[in-house]
């Protein structure tokens, strides 16, 4: 089995599905010679033809309305969204477009576009260029959403995505591009996409993540273990649908669930698979479900990330407060307990 | 601020200041000498005037062939009369008038083939029955019934876009799949005056520009968006807008049939060709309210409409056709009956439209099983049950 | 106390703010002559000129993006988007530009605008024009989001919202602006736009609900004391941030939770409320928050939209759930409890 | 499907198709004659061409002027060049180099009155310069030690702009309320050549010409978006674009300092004066990578960067002072010192720049108080303080 970056990962899959079917094409602005600015897309426009490797106009809902064309006339378009920050322009076309037109010609026209997102913080740039935007599309029906976080994945779901008749978000967490990883290519297509994965298997806590925090969170699982608590690290890898069998598998033994990601707390997608899970799981529950995720505040300077993004230590605290460990907050939870 | 548009057949243009061209310097309007007249064939009063660029565009058009596209802006005229009496009589919760712009959508839509595509707003009816649609599918949407009235693939025409100017986007990307089919189709973007200030529209002239797509942006000028003059929009007659992405324009009378015939005919030629993309402007005027729900008496001017009505698409084509001699009291009598009947089916295709089921709100969200979704689709006909239960059960 | 329809309030309160302060400047499509769609501009272009009631060309983007504009020179630039369904072309100057630019110039340059946006449905119109769009702006740090459920509040409220520093999507329930009420045109300003409002006090169960569903509550909790069950109803007001203090206690005093709102189910800001309520106030609850809430479509044509829109019906199943009085999923949870 | 861009100086234009004006139709290109020749007033020999039209608009510029000019854009180049090293250094964590473009930054810059206001992307260091920035603060943002480094109130001028294309409407809306408290100021709105593909630039234009706003749509065409050639955004030369919209638009050498001052004045005139917006496209080149991060040898002929090499912004008008004898050796050394001294104190700035505190993340996200803000700042404080006193307990 070779071994690859995540960024090459994602380049053979969508080389394959380039070669598997004639009516995938890549849209994007500097995709072609230049490769897309984290170079995803390198050498496919030299190997496949300025036909199906479109460099695009400078123009993301021009991109998002032009892919909509081109799946109305029977291609599976790819487009690439340079950073995370550049996708609202393309919001419109994505919300009431891409997201409605199977629901609104009642099946007739099929959506199957993949939108590539490179997203998450961590790699030191300036606004606009570290942004998790996951939970406006995982609220917007008729969108899949995912993100993956190790290259095997990546290699798998890309193709699984762009095989997909409904349109799909596809969240790659950039800063972890070149990290390294065996990817069997020969691998049968798997339930990766729709299926969360048990990373580490533990009892104690239930410890969700997705794209770039996976790899923070089994850090974490490894390191509670050595404070005698066993982390079991769930990576959803499908954002919308999310398994929630999975994970409430998971939490009924448990009875405890943390969930990290970057994105801002209020009303990101911790607070879905917190309410999800107490909705299917209050009974086995011994705490609230703790968030340990990026603050409410625009994506800060670069100087400051590591403050607003989830680490070790932050989610070994999320861990501590549902086990009713001492923690950051202790000192609170005992105030509130006296005023009861 | 907003200035007068031109009126066809004024032949004035205005919006233009400055002085002359200067060493580089582009002054709007300064060098477009004749650019903004408007092509016309068949003036008001029904007279034909020849033109030496497109007559030879209609040259196969003959009396047979004129009075078919006269039958159709009757037929047009009286399925959209029907619909709006369907709205004022509760049968329909909203309806999008085109009175008015019956000569600009059967010009150009009678010109496509059918493996052409055409990507429209709400308002394109008369395409809509160009393209061979269901009489009654146009009404669907419109009854609260489904969220579209037919399958795209089956007239060639994407089901009414309510975003303005997210079609002409669409229309782009289409026309960039059939370069890439190498097929010699064309996709036809339709779009108001109000539309070309959105930013999608804009960007749809940027890519076809750039990619040399064989898409028409058909732009019906009908003077208003809801309440707002097409000067707010536009500070020049919009055919003007074009060029200056590398697309070339016309404008044209968009009340005479004929000469919307003849610039599309010319545009899909030109793209079927290799030429790309084309912007046409239609100047007409939007006659009725902008929907049923509109109270036009607010904004407008009532001498305005009198000024349109004596440029009627319907009455400057009957005028003609009588100057022909092809307008005698059989033919009329057997143009109205048609539409009579039309209007019947209409009626009848609506009162008949099945109604929907509860459990349709679930349907087409995804083509694919959705964990999510299936789930919220269970427990609510659990829900449903537990009523059927309860009144079985004569409880609550 | 004049009695006025909730729009004549909304006109009323603009017109009061115009007044006040020769910045505010309103814009939006069909705004001037013909008073807006909906007519809650209704007489403003007369009285204060064309310079300080302005319509726009149909650009969206382009609105928001002036009003930044106009912003940045002193102005407070009160925004009307025509329908909910057309927000979406403003997302990415919303976002990146309105949300963010206090933050970017660290403080120098207020963003004083107000969006305001009839949402929601019920009214019979076709796609685009009965959304709940909220939880993208609530989710969104930056940005103030609130909404209104009854005159006085809408009187007050935009008034409020124009007088905040900060950017306020100010949510108007479309299909509400008929309902008549009282305002107290010379009340003093209150905590309104701040506070939740608790409509109907009890013991039994708390029903949080915001916008077009509080009279809908309010109806809920009446059904529901023929049934001896007693329903404190809360208006949250604010969106973003939510008074969650407020709802707290409530909880505290009832241990149930049931949470109801137009939007799409998945993401949206019931899942915020029941996983900040539980983080809260987990030991004093009997039951999982149960959220009652639009189904995760697109928003469906005007037969099928009161399946899709909670009504009290509905309300009334899920207050006998968190209760665990016999509901619709009762057979569900019997077969839950036998796997245990 | 690209076309080339015209050369500056070579007089040549491209993109040009179609056969000649016919009557209604509009040929990009076709009715434009002398449309797309740039305004140039010192040629890239530094020979100084006499002008009709824009000799009078820069009749005031006389040898200590020229002077200035010149010094501006050398102290600019060297600002550039020192925080290029910094970025290599690992001071800065990416800077975006305006290297080639300094004719067109400081001939627009020098050009505006303190009470205009501008909106610009991030690579209008130049202009910052001209409008007095503090040099520290041009590079706290790259420097990764605050979201933005001046208060725009300060100097006029907003901070740059990440968004391709959102400044096009913030300086529009600018002007709209420069009309409205009826002032006579400018508002400047700086963009790329792809930033003209966004919606928001055409939407801008469309609000702009609707309103008539003083506002000047400056575009930079330094050839290049990135790796994606001017081609591929326009199919036309761009200053075609605004007379469309109804505004007038001008393309100049963008590495001739005094044309670019020379249409800018005439620009803000016309502005002040009423008139509305104008559009100029500077037609330059990015010498550079497009920032530090970018690696222009995998796109881009190393032959196109020598042939602009040979029209060098600073070459040509130390070519013109020498030719005025303008350009001793001691005036040469001073402004060499000037530039000297200018980049030793940008890099002590910026490696005196005080780190931000941990709390600062909190701050200005919002004017009022927050409670789920504020919430999370209690929290994260406890956070760091169980640190401290862990560390103190010598415990984990
Ligand atoms: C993005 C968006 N904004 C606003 C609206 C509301 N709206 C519906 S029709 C209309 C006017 C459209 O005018 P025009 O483009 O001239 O087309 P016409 O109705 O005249 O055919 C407006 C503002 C909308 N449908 N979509
Ligand atoms: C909306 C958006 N999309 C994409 C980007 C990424 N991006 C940054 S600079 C750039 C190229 C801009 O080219 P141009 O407008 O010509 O300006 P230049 O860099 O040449 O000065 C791109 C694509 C962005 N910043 N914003
Ligand atoms: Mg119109
Ligand atoms: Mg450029």
């Amino acid at each position: 089995m070779p071994t690859m970056t995540f960024g090459r990962a994602i380049n053979a899959g969508l080389r394959r599905a380039m070669d598997d079917d004639p009516k995938v094409v890549l849209m994007g602005e500097d995709i072609g010679k230049l490769g897309g600015v984290f170079r995803i897309t390198d050498g496919l426009q030299k190997d496949f033809g300025a036909h199906r490797v479109l460099d695009t106009p400078l123009a993301e809902a021009g991109i998002m309305g032009t892919a909509v064309g081109l799946a109305y006339r029977g291609y599976r378009p790819v487009v690439e969204i340079q950073f995370d920050g550049f996708i609202y322009p393309a919001f419109d076309q994505i919300v009431c477009q891409v997201a409605k037109l199977h629901y609104r010609t009642q099946g007739a026209v099929k959506m199957p576009i993949t939108i590539r997102v490179p997203f998450g913080g961590g790699i030191g740039s300036p606004e606009h260029h570290s942004e998790s935007p996951e939970a406006y599309f995982t609220h917007t029906s008729g969108l899949r959403v995912v993100s993956v976080s190790n290259p095997q994945d990546a290699y798998t779901m890309i193709q699984q995505a762009i095989a997909s008749d409904d349109p799909v978000l596809y969240f790659e967490p950039k800063r972890r591009y070149h990290v390294k990883g065996e990817v069997d290519e020969a691998a049968p297509p798997s339930s990766a996409m729709g299926d969360a994965r048990v990373v580490v298997e533990g009892t104690d806590v239930t410890l969700v993540a997705y794209g770039p925090l996976v790899s923070t969170a089994r850090d974490a699982a490894i390191a509670a273990s050595d404070d005698g608590i066993s982390v079991e690290v769930i990576d959803l890898r499908s954002l919308a649908p999310i398994d929630f069998r999975t994970v409430e598998a998971s939490v009924r033994r448990t009875g405890r669930l943390v969930i990290t990601h970057e994105a801002a707390q209020s009303g990101g997608l911790g607070a879905e698979i917190a309410a999800s899970i107490t909705e299917r799981c209050f009974d086995y529950l011994e705490h609230a479900p703790v968030r340990v995720t990026g603050f409410d505040i625009p994506y800060p300077y670069s100087k400051l990330e590591f403050h607003h993004l989830p680490d070790l230590d932050r989610i070994l605290d999320g861990v501590d407060r549902v086990l009713r460990r001492p923690n950051s907050l202790s000192a609170l939870d005992a105030d509130a307990a006296v005023q009861r | 601020m907003a200035q007068d548009e031109a009126r066809p057949g004024s032949g004035s243009t205005s919006g233009d200041h400055g002085s002359g061209p200067a060493s580089g310097t582009v002054h709007p309007g300064a060098a477009h000498e004749g650019a903004d007249e408007l092509v016309q064939l068949i003036d008001p009063h029904g007279v034909r005037h020849a033109d030496v660029r497109y007559d030879e565009l209609v040259a196969d058009v003959d009396g047979p062939a004129l009075r078919r596209l006269y039958e159709d802006m009757v037929v047009v005229r009286r399925i959209d009369a029907e619909a709006t009496a369907l709205q004022r009589q509760g049968e329909l919760a909203l309806w999008p008038p085109l009175l008015g712009q019956e000569a600009a959508q059967i010009g150009s839509g009678r010109a496509l083939r059918a493996d052409d595509f055409v990507f429209s707003s709400y308002r394109e009816n008369g395409v809509a029955y160009c393209r061979g649609v269901d009489l009654t599918d146009i009404l669907r949407v419109w009854r609260g019934n489904a969220s579209s009235g037919w399958d795209p693939y089956s007239i060639n025409m994407a089901t009414p876009q309510v975003i303005i100017g997210a079609q002409s986007l669409h229309a782009t990307g289409y026309a960039m799949g059939i370069i890439h089919d190498g097929a010699d189709s064309v996709a036809v973007a339709y779009f108001g005056d109000g539309a070309t200030s959105q930013g999608d529209v804009n960007e749809a002239m940027v890519f076809a520009a750039s990619y040399q797509a064989p898409v028409i942006f058909f732009c019906q000028n009908n003077h208003w968006a809801i309440s707002e003059p097409v000067g707010l929009q536009a500070h020049v007659p919009i055919a003007r807008r074009a060029p200056g992405f590398g697309i070339p324009s016309v404008r044209v009378d968009g009340n005479d049939v004929l000469a919307c015939l003849a610039v599309t005919r010319e545009a899909l030629a030109r793209a079927r060709a290799g030429g790309g993309p084309t912007f046409i402007e239609a100047v007409t005027y939007r006659m009725g309210p902008h929907t049923t729900a509109d109270d036009p008496t607010r904004y407008r001017d009532p001498n305005e409409l009198e000024d349109w009505a004596a440029r009627d698409p319907l009455a400057r084509l009957a005028a003609l056709l009588d100057s022909l001699g092809l307008l005698d009291a059989d033919y009329a009598d057997s143009v109205k009956a048609k539409a009579d009947a039309t209007a019947a089916t209409l009626r009848e295709g609506c009162l008949a439209m099945p109604e929907p089921a509860p459990s349709d709100v679930f349907r087409h969200v995804y083509s694919e099983p959705n964990s999510w979704l299936d789930r919220q689709q269970d427990h609510y006909e659990r829900y449903l049950a537990s009523f059927a239960q309860a009144s079985q059960e004569g409880s609550r």
